[in-house]
């Protein structure tokens, strides 16, 4: 049985990052494009929250967490609205078809 | 009469003729008669000049006068010290005649254009023109430095610019008056170079001084070489204006000037003035230097017979026979005739002078005919006119009585005894060959002119004796072409006053650089061994003039020389007869037989087309390129070298469509990694760019190398 | 955590809590005037104006507030004569901000709404004066959020036209992409180095052996969130974009007020944390951590060469404005860059006078647009002899951003690249200013259009408030004063200069 | 004269009138011409006060001392800036006898193509307000003593010009006035990185005892204000001096223009109106060459006398190349262009003799080809306002037509060909004296007088072909020159003439000083 330790949050955050930008980056549908944001923002959690927890940094790591729990709501309810906004002048929320301001 | 004031009364001389051209040129318009003030001018100047060479030859004979002013101060200069540029006067017996030649046929020229001009719609402006002209000749002849040679010098070429492209409503004449200030740009390059080593060595410009500094030793750059380089340069300046050899080519075109400006301008004056520059700086001519010139003035006088002898237009064979008798006077100075060489000026001034106004007469009565063919018989029309002019022709084809005789003689005399002296016999026997070609082709025009039948009787009914004004000048000139008025004693000009007037300048060249028989050493052998009562040392003057042993060579020579010369002359007389008056030699088939040199003669040795093909087609073709590359490939190389400066090129019209094609270009080459262009990479898809900073974060990673 | 010295903490930040007040106030007024919106931006000039003299009044201070006893750090907020200056640079920035919104057709028309327009924007200049002064990396994330959630919304806010939506889509998934990954970096930052604060980390490095592999990575992920605001080239991308599609007094606000606060930030993380001191002449002595300066000039000549190449076939005046903008981020990157204190004073100037011409440009570009709706190049066609009271002007701000004397544009790019040749960045330098005829290449193409093109008819002269005139001659009055006489402007540079 | 701020009002009246200018109402045009008038009036007049105050035996160049007419003010004074120590700049203008000559040149060309712009219809409020900040611009630089000041001025010319060329000039305006405006700014770039290179590497000593970074061009001068490791000193190893140097040159040579950076002027000239020719080729151009002179040279003696071979190499390219490209145009307009840079490459060769005949010839040139060029211009302008054409084949005849016009116009070409009596051909003279007594550019030089030759070509040829000759059918209408135009000609004609004959009035005023920068460039840092 192998004790989960710091390098166990690592790699799941890092896979968390990568997999998030992923998400971001091929995901054609705006709400999918956002979790993609939000699993980057969570990997960065679980950095700031395993840091904290196994070492002696006190308690700004975990704080910092909340923080960001609270960022990222906040930022979720004004990419909703805005994605909402795009599919009333757009008709779909596809982020790929949405280049009309370009070179 | 004092120095001074004699200096400001040919202050006064020179500058009259200039306000006559202001006065004239700015009111001429308005006033009609204005002309009448410019002729009054001249004349007034002639009075002076004869005043002033009066003067000069009783109380100050022996004397230079020189009046200096500085004209330009350049202060302190490093190096140099304090520096100035002066102009000045210098008058002494040289000048004075000079002065006198050009009042003389200048005024008698304006006399004679005043009818021969008549009703020309610019008939002021060419009074005003005469007056400048004779300003600027003046100017060259009382100079006493080569700076304000340099710029009457160029003054003349202006006023020959203008007189010879007086018509210029015709292209030739236009095309003439170009041609003329170019070709003798080109000397004046020469010249200009050749003063400017004489400056850089000297600082100054006048010629006391240059050869004060010559005579202590100091040469240019420490080598005769440059002295003789300096010599032959100048010289090229008297090359263009004196239409040598190989820049003739502009004087038979001038031609297309009103003749009496040709008689002025291009056969008495102005291009006697490359003469007389070069008898100004006869004293620092090196041996090498005095060839060259003898050498070219030589090859002019032949080349320029040989195509006078077939030409039909009458001033075209009278400008030829300008070149040759300038050719004359320069090889004479080249082999150390000095003094003939300045004889032969003045006396050809006088019979050239005269033959052109006679051929103005002549042209001026058959309607501006100047084809010889067309003419003949006129004698009887024009007697006059007539003999004058044959007065003239005996004079320049050297017969005796004449001045021509006197100048002439004495010149080949002096090239013999060169031959003599240095083994050069090349130049002699040219002489003496160009004398009978002289003699050949003048009485050919002669009577091909006034001789024999009218040839078109129409013209020939309506052809008439020229009025006073024209024929008065010619007689003057006629008698001034009379021995008397220069020697008693017909056959010996060094009985003359001329000859003691106007005396060689003692040479300033370093010995090494001079001719054998200018040596010192040998002048001291010879000195003791002769005192000829010819010799030009003038008895007891302190100043020794030339050579002994040039005079002496010169001396014995002499009667020789004359005889050879009359019998030659007398030779071209008879072969001219021969074929144009009796017509025992038929002149056509003679000239079929020697077809190619006919051609030759006939069409000037092709010099022009030669001179056409070579410079100035190419120049033109060159300029054409250098503006095409200007155009294209600076401007191209300039604009392209940045990409963005394309733009410009293209910035109305198709602006965009270039900058951008410049822009991917230059942006791929700049960004490399990015891509194709920045423009193609903003998308406009968000996810892209997203794309591009997750890459470039690796990137910056890998460029940063932080492990 | 004890604080020392709460009370006096809290008057150093006086401004931030004036702003917070005024942002309640703002809210407060829109709710309780629900017809009359027209006192709405006077209020909002008014705690503008409070806010300055606030800023003002703690301008000797050198000082920081929330300072933790316990640990020798600065605190959470840094109270210095540089963060006032930014400070200042942003409140200028949003009171002419705040007239061109008065006077903007696209505002007028959400004429409705304009209390949350205000309220979003005292958002944004909340978060961008803590973004100046925050010295923790939890103020940071925090402030630079606050900025940019604001911003997300303001891009999109008028909703006149499709772009509006899509400018604020882009601006939000780009930005919380960047944000992401900024904050990611953070994460590994606390993780290595178990601090926050700047000045705790910046011991640390100084003490402890630390993975530099790890450290750059999370150096260059926090680059990427600064570098999204300071729109410097790679991270660029929305900056067309979003500008072109954002309500033109946004496009203004964002490309200025914005990249100030992100400037400072990026100048106040790279001074308090990578500095080991500070030597004689000024240079920036470096931890060896991180080659900030490869980086940096890199950044600066890749931005400046991308910015105006582009510029230059750019046909939308927004856009085109966009780019010079970028552009004129790299020469700002490029003052950082020295790390000395020369090449910071220089950037601060350069700032200033960015500001000045960038809005008044933008000020102009807007007043033609509220006439004919319209933002090409062409439409600006004979505009120098129909309204030559604004073609002038606008001829002045395009002078002075190509940096031809006798323009402030022309001083402040002399003294940054005085400061730049004097760190012997000879090469850096030429590559700038061949930029600079770049740029001089669209700037003289809009005079061009204005004096050289032919308009068919004589087009009416365009409707401009005497208010409207009175500030574009104000400010491009500025840009010339500044350019004769700036002795004081760099004394008062020179003065804030000054880091905690 | 002390205390009047004499060349203060010479550099800042056009400003002052371009202000009246622009508050003038729209309907009051004719003011407009009179406010632009009475202002270069007043500017000619003030320069001939500074030229009858003149002290022809101060020095100048180099030494504060023996400039005139000084007007020292500290402009930027900030002490302790965190890295350029004290930043000063001051306010300093004056002049020497390197500048005096040029001052009194522009203010006699602007005052003259005020009233060649008299027939500008095209909104002559936007003209003239233009014309005068040219107009102080180009006089500032003439007279500042500082760098940055000069700088500033320099730069600020680009903007008038470049409208003047674009709003009111030809066809291809557009294209030309970019041209310009490309060309000149980034040979401005250069000179800035020069200014600021050697504001690092050199101190003076400030009033209060204070070492300060200096632009004053005198301090620059003196070897002994550079510091041992500053980037542009002597004493620093790394050739950066050398750069600055080409740098700097190129800047000024873009101006000039030298070959190869001369493109711009061509087309520049053929699509500026006819005053703005005027004001181009008469003074504009002369500020590249001044600009050596004033700053090249003194500051950096070494470089220059490293270089100074090259330097007359291009002027002899100039002149050779400008007349053979002027041989082959057929524009009118275009073929003066070329002359210009043919005549230009006179005045570098004069310098790059750095003796005082070649010098004096040089700055005697500037002024000369100022206002024989002037004349040329104003020649083809008068001709193109009457036919609409510039084509040299589309011409003939002229002088039956328009007598007087063609006396003007043979004045005017053959002061350019040089013929002695115009003042042309002094200048000239002088350059080639002093260009022939160095011996190292001695060959050149002799390659240089080709252009004697080939400018005596073109020049008689376009005489031959426009002047010449039957005059064609359709130019029988066109009239001879008016009162307006000859009170154009009649000056630069009276100019052109006397200082052929009394070239002292001008080389007197320089004298002085090139004998003390030929003295200072002979001796510094050898």
């Amino acid at each position: 049985m192998v004790e989960v330790g710091l390098t166990h949050f690592l790699v799941v955050s890092a896979f968390l990052f990568a997999f998030g930008l992923y998400a971001i980056i091929t995901r054609k549908n705006a709400i999918l494009v956002l979790m993609g944001v939000e699993l980057v923002l969570n990997a960065a959690n679980i950095n700031f929250v395993a840091f904290s927890r196994y070492s002696n940094y006190g308690l700004n790591g975990q704080l910092m967490a909340l923080f960001v729990i609270v960022l990222a709501a906040a930022e979720a309810a004004i990419a909703l609205a805005i994605v909402l906004n795009i599919y009333k002048t757009f008709g779909h929320v596809n982020v790929d078809e949405i280049d009309n301001l370009k070179e | 009469m004092s120095e001074s004031s004699l200096i400001s009364l040919a202050v006064t001389i020179l500058l009259l003729p200039l306000v006559g051209f202001f006065i004239v040129l700015l009111f001429g318009k308005r006033f009609e008669h204005l002309y009448k003030l410019e002729v009054g001018i001249i004349s007034v100047a002639l009075l002076l000049s004869i005043y002033a060479g009066f003067v000069k030859l009783t109380s100050y004979v022996n004397d230079t006068i020189i009046a200096q002013f500085t004209w330009i101060d350049l202060g302190n200069v490093p190096t140099i010290g304090h520096l100035t540029v002066n102009l000045g006067i210098m008058i002494d017996n040289v000048t004075i005649i000079m002065l006198f030649v050009v009042t003389l046929i200048s005024a008698l020229v304006h006399y004679f254009s005043i009818a021969y001009m008549k009703g020309d719609i610019r008939f002021s402006r060419y009074f005003a023109y005469l007056g400048i002209f004779t300003f600027s000749m003046l100017g060259i002849v009382i100079a006493d430095n080569l700076l304000m040679i340099y710029i009457f010098w160029e003054l003349v070429g202006l006023s020959s610019y203008l007189l010879i492209g007086f018509w210029y409503e015709k292209k030739s004449a236009s095309d003439a008056g170009m041609k003329a200030f170019l070709t003798n740009r080109i000397g004046d390059i020469g010249m200009f170079i050749g003063i400017l080593i004489l400056f850089t060595n000297y600082h100054t410009f006048s010629f006391t001084e240059i050869f004060n500094h010559i005579s202590n030793g100091v040469v240019p750059f420490g080598s005769n070489g440059w002295l003789t380089a300096a010599g032959i340069l100048v010289f090229m300046g008297a090359i263009g204006k004196s239409a040598q050899m190989p820049l003739h080519v502009w004087l038979p075109d001038a031609m297309e000037g009103p003749t009496p400006v040709s008689a002025l301008i291009h056969a008495a004056t102005m291009v006697a003035a490359g003469v007389y520059l070069v008898a100004r700086i006869f004293a620092m001519l090196t041996a090498d230097a005095m060839l060259v010139i003898a050498v070219v003035g030589a090859v002019t006088s032949i080349f320029a017979a040989s195509i006078a002898l077939t030409q039909n237009d009458i001033k075209k064979v009278l400008a030829y026979s300008t070149v040759s008798q300038l050719g004359y006077m320069v090889m004479a100075l080249g082999v150390g005739a000095y003094t003939f060489a300045f004889f032969h000026l003045v006396t050809h001034a006088f019979f050239k002078g005269l033959l052109f106004l006679g051929s103005g007469s002549v042209i001026h009565s058959m309607h501006h005919e100047q084809d010889m063919r067309n003419m003949g018989g006129l004698k009887r029309k024009m007697p006059i006119t007539y003999i004058t002019f044959l007065i003239a022709t005996l004079a320049i084809s050297g017969i005796p009585f004449t001045s021509g005789f006197l100048s002439k003689d004495g010149l080949l005399a002096g090239t013999w005894a060169f031959g003599n002296l240095t083994g050069h016999y090349l130049i002699p026997i040219i002489g003496f060959t160009v004398a009978l070609m002289t003699a050949f082709y003048m009485f050919r025009l002669v009577i091909m002119t006034f001789h024999g039948e009218p040839r078109n009787q129409h013209k020939y009914d309506h052809a008439h004796e020229s009025p006073k004004l024209m024929t008065i000048p010619l007689i003057i000139l006629a008698s001034l072409s009379i021995f008397i008025f220069y020697t008693p004693n017909p056959v010996a000009p060094a009985d003359g006053w001329f000859y003691n007037w106007v005396k060689a300048p003692q040479t300033v060249v370093p010995e090494e650089a001079r001719f054998e028989f200018m040596k010192s050493e040998s002048h001291e052998i010879e000195g003791t061994v002769n005192n000829d009562s010819h010799g030009g040392s003038g008895s007891g003057s302190a100043t020794i003039t030339h050579s002994e042993m040039y005079e002496h060579a010169m001396h014995a020579v002499h009667y020789p020389a004359m005889i050879l010369s009359i019998i030659l002359a007398g030779l071209g007389i008879l072969f001219a007869f021969l074929m144009y008056h009796w017509k025992k030699i038929d002149a056509d088939k003679l000239a079929e037989k020697l077809k190619p040199l006919y051609n030759l003669s006939y069409n000037k040795w092709y010099v022009d087309e030669i001179y056409s093909f070579l410079f100035i087609e190419r120049l033109l073709d060159f300029s054409r390129f250098i503006s095409w590359f200007d155009a294209t490939i600076v401007d191209g190389i300039v604009n392209y070298s940045a990409t963005f400066t394309r733009g410009v090129a293209n910035i109305t019209g198709w602006f965009d469509t270039y900058i951008v094609d410049g822009l991917v270009n230059f942006t791929a080459f700049v960004s490399g990694f990015v891509g194709l262009s920045f423009r193609k990479m903003q998308t406009g898809k968000v996810q892209t760019y997203i794309v591009y900073v997750v890459f470039s974060v690796i990137i910056i990673l890998l460029v940063l190398r932080p492990f | 955590m004890d604080f020392a010295n709460l009370h006096l903490s809290l008057s150093n930040i006086l401004p931030e809590i004036s702003i917070a007040v005024f942002l309640m106030l703002v809210v407060g007024f829109d709710l309780i005037f629900h017809e009359d919106k027209k006192l709405i931006p006077y209020l909002a000039l008014l705690g503008l104006i409070v806010t300055g003299f606030l800023v003002v009044r703690n301008m000797g201070i050198t000082d920081s507030a929330f300072a933790v006893t316990s640990m020798n750090s600065g605190g959470m907020v840094a109270v210095d004569p540089f963060s006032n200056y930014f400070k200042l640079i942003i409140i200028l920035a949003s009171v002419i901000v705040i007239f061109f919104s008065m006077s903007s057709s696209e505002i007028k028309a959400i004429y409705k709404r304009s209390g949350e327009y205000y309220a979003l924007m005292y958002g944004m200049i909340l978060g961008m004066i803590l973004m100046v002064s925050a010295v923790d990396l939890i103020l940071i994330y925090l402030s630079v959020e606050l900025l940019s959630l604001s911003s997300y919304v303001l891009a999109g806010f008028t909703k006149l036209r499709n772009r509006n939506s899509e400018a604020s889509l882009k601006y939000i998934i780009y930005g919380s992409a960047a944000s992401g990954m900024m904050l990611y970096g953070i994460s590994v930052l606390y993780g290595l180095t178990g601090a926050t604060n700047l000045f705790e980390i910046n011991n640390i490095l100084q003490t402890t052996q630390i993975n530099i592999f790890t450290l750059s990575f999370s150096i260059i992920l926090i680059f990427v969130g600064l570098g999204f605001k300071l729109s410097a080239v790679p991270f660029h991308f929305w900056t067309p974009d979003v500008y072109e599609g954002a309500p033109l007094p946004i496009t203004a606000y964002l490309s200025v007020a914005s990249k100030a606060a992100a400037l400072a930030l990026l100048i106040r993380f790279v001074h308090s944390t990578f500095v080991g001191y500070v030597d004689t002449n000024g240079f920036w002595d470096m931890i060896s951590v991180f080659d900030w300066q490869t980086l940096l000039i890199v950044i600066a000549l890749f931005t400046m060469t991308l910015g105006n190449l582009t510029a230059l076939w750019q046909k939308n005046l927004k856009r085109l404005l966009a780019y010079s903008s970028i552009a004129h981020a790299g020469y700002l990157l490029l003052g950082l860059a020295v790390l000395s204190n020369a090449g910071m004073s220089a950037v601060m100037l350069y700032f200033l006078a960015y500001l000045i011409m960038n809005l008044g440009a933008f000020y102009v570009v807007m007043l033609v647009s509220n006439d004919n709706d319209k933002e090409s190049i062409d439409d600006i066609n004979g505009l120098g002899f129909s309204s030559p009271l604004l073609a002038v002007p606008l001829s002045i701000f395009l002078v002075s951003l190509a940096g031809i004397p006798p323009t402030f544009g022309f001083v402040a790019k002399l003294n940054l690249f005085a400061a730049v040749i004097d760190a012997n960045l000879i090469t850096a330098v030429i590559i700038a200013l061949l930029n600079t005829v770049v740029s001089v290449y669209y700037y003289s193409r809009l005079l061009k259009h204005m004096y050289f093109n032919k308009i068919e008819d004589t087009v009416a002269a365009i409707k401009v408030s005497k208010t409207d005139t009175t500030i574009v001659l104000i400010l491009a009055g500025l840009i010339i004063f500044f350019g004769i006489f700036f002795n004081n402007v760099i004394e008062f540079v020179k003065n804030s200069a000054q880091l905690l | 004269m002390q205390g009047f701020p004499l060349l203060t009002l010479l550099t800042f009246i056009p400003i002052f009138g371009m202000i009246i200018v622009l508050l003038l109402p729209k309907s009051a045009e004719n003011n407009v011409k009179y406010t632009t008038l009475a202002v270069t009036s007043i500017q000619l007049v003030l320069a001939i006060v500074m030229i009858l105050n003149f002290d022809y035996s101060a020095g100048g160049v180099f030494e504060v001392s023996s400039f005139q007419f000084i007007e020292k003010v500290a402009w930027i004074q900030i002490p302790d800036v965190a890295f350029l120590g004290t930043l000063k700049i001051d306010y300093f203008l004056g002049v020497d006898g390197l500048s005096a000559p040029l001052v009194l040149l522009s203010t006699i060309i602007f005052f003259i193509a005020t009233f060649s712009s008299w027939t500008i219809k095209k909104s002559p409020k936007g003209y003239f307000a233009m014309y005068l900040l040219l107009n102080a611009a180009t006089m500032g630089v003439f007279v500042s003593l500082d760098f940055f000041l000069f700088f500033v001025f320099w730069e600020v010319m680009l903007l008038p010009m470049y409208f003047l060329i674009g709003i009111w000039g030809g066809p291809r305006k557009e294209y030309a006035a970019i041209k310009f405006f490309i060309y000149t700014m980034l040979g401005g770039v250069f000179m800035l990185i020069t200014m600021i290179g050697l504001y690092f590497s050199a101190t003076e000593v400030l009033a209060d005892g204070t070492q300060a970074y200096t632009f004053n061009l005198l301090a620059l001068m003196n070897q002994n204000n550079y510091l041992t490791d500053g980037i542009l000193s002597p004493s620093n190893p790394d050739n950066w001096r050398f750069m600055a140097y080409i740098g700097l040159f190129v800047a000024f040579a873009v101006k000039i223009p030298m070959f190869p950076f001369h493109t711009w002027l061509p087309d520049a000239h053929v699509e500026a109106p006819t005053p703005i020719s005027v004001v181009l080729a008469g003074v504009l151009l002369k500020l590249g060459t001044y600009g050596i002179l004033r700053i090249s040279f003194p500051i950096f003696p070494d470089i220059t006398r490293e270089l100074m071979w090259y330097i007359g190499l291009f002027g002899v390219i100039n002149i050779v190349y400008g007349a053979l490209a002027a041989m082959a145009q057929k524009d009118y307009k275009k073929l003066i262009a070329y002359s210009s840079i043919s005549h230009m490459g006179y005045v570098l060769l004069g310098m790059a003799s750095l003796s005082s005949v070649g010098i004096n010839g040089a700055i005697f040139q500037m002024f000369n080809h100022g206002t024989i060029t002037a004349m040329l211009f104003l020649i083809v302008g008068i001709i193109y306002d009457r036919a609409h054409t510039r084509g040299l084949n589309d011409f003939g005849g002229l002088a039956n037509q328009m007598p007087i016009y063609t006396g003007f116009v043979t004045v005017a070409f053959f002061a350019a060909v040089g013929l002695p009596g115009l003042s042309g051909w002094v200048s000239e003279a002088l350059v080639f004296v002093g260009a022939f007594g160095v011996e190292s550019i001695r060959t050149i030089t002799m390659i240089g007088m080709l252009g004697i030759l080939l400018g005596a070509g073109y020049m008689l040829w376009t005489l031959q072909r426009v002047y010449l000759g039957t005059l064609p059918e359709k130019w029988k209408e066109l009239k001879d020159v008016d009162a307006r135009e000859l009170a154009m000609l009649v000056p630069l004609t009276i100019i052109v003439v006397v200082l052929g004959i009394f070239p002292s009035f001008v080389l007197n005023i320089m004298t002085t000083s090139v004998n003390s920068l030929v003295d200072f460039l002979s001796t510094t840092l050898n």
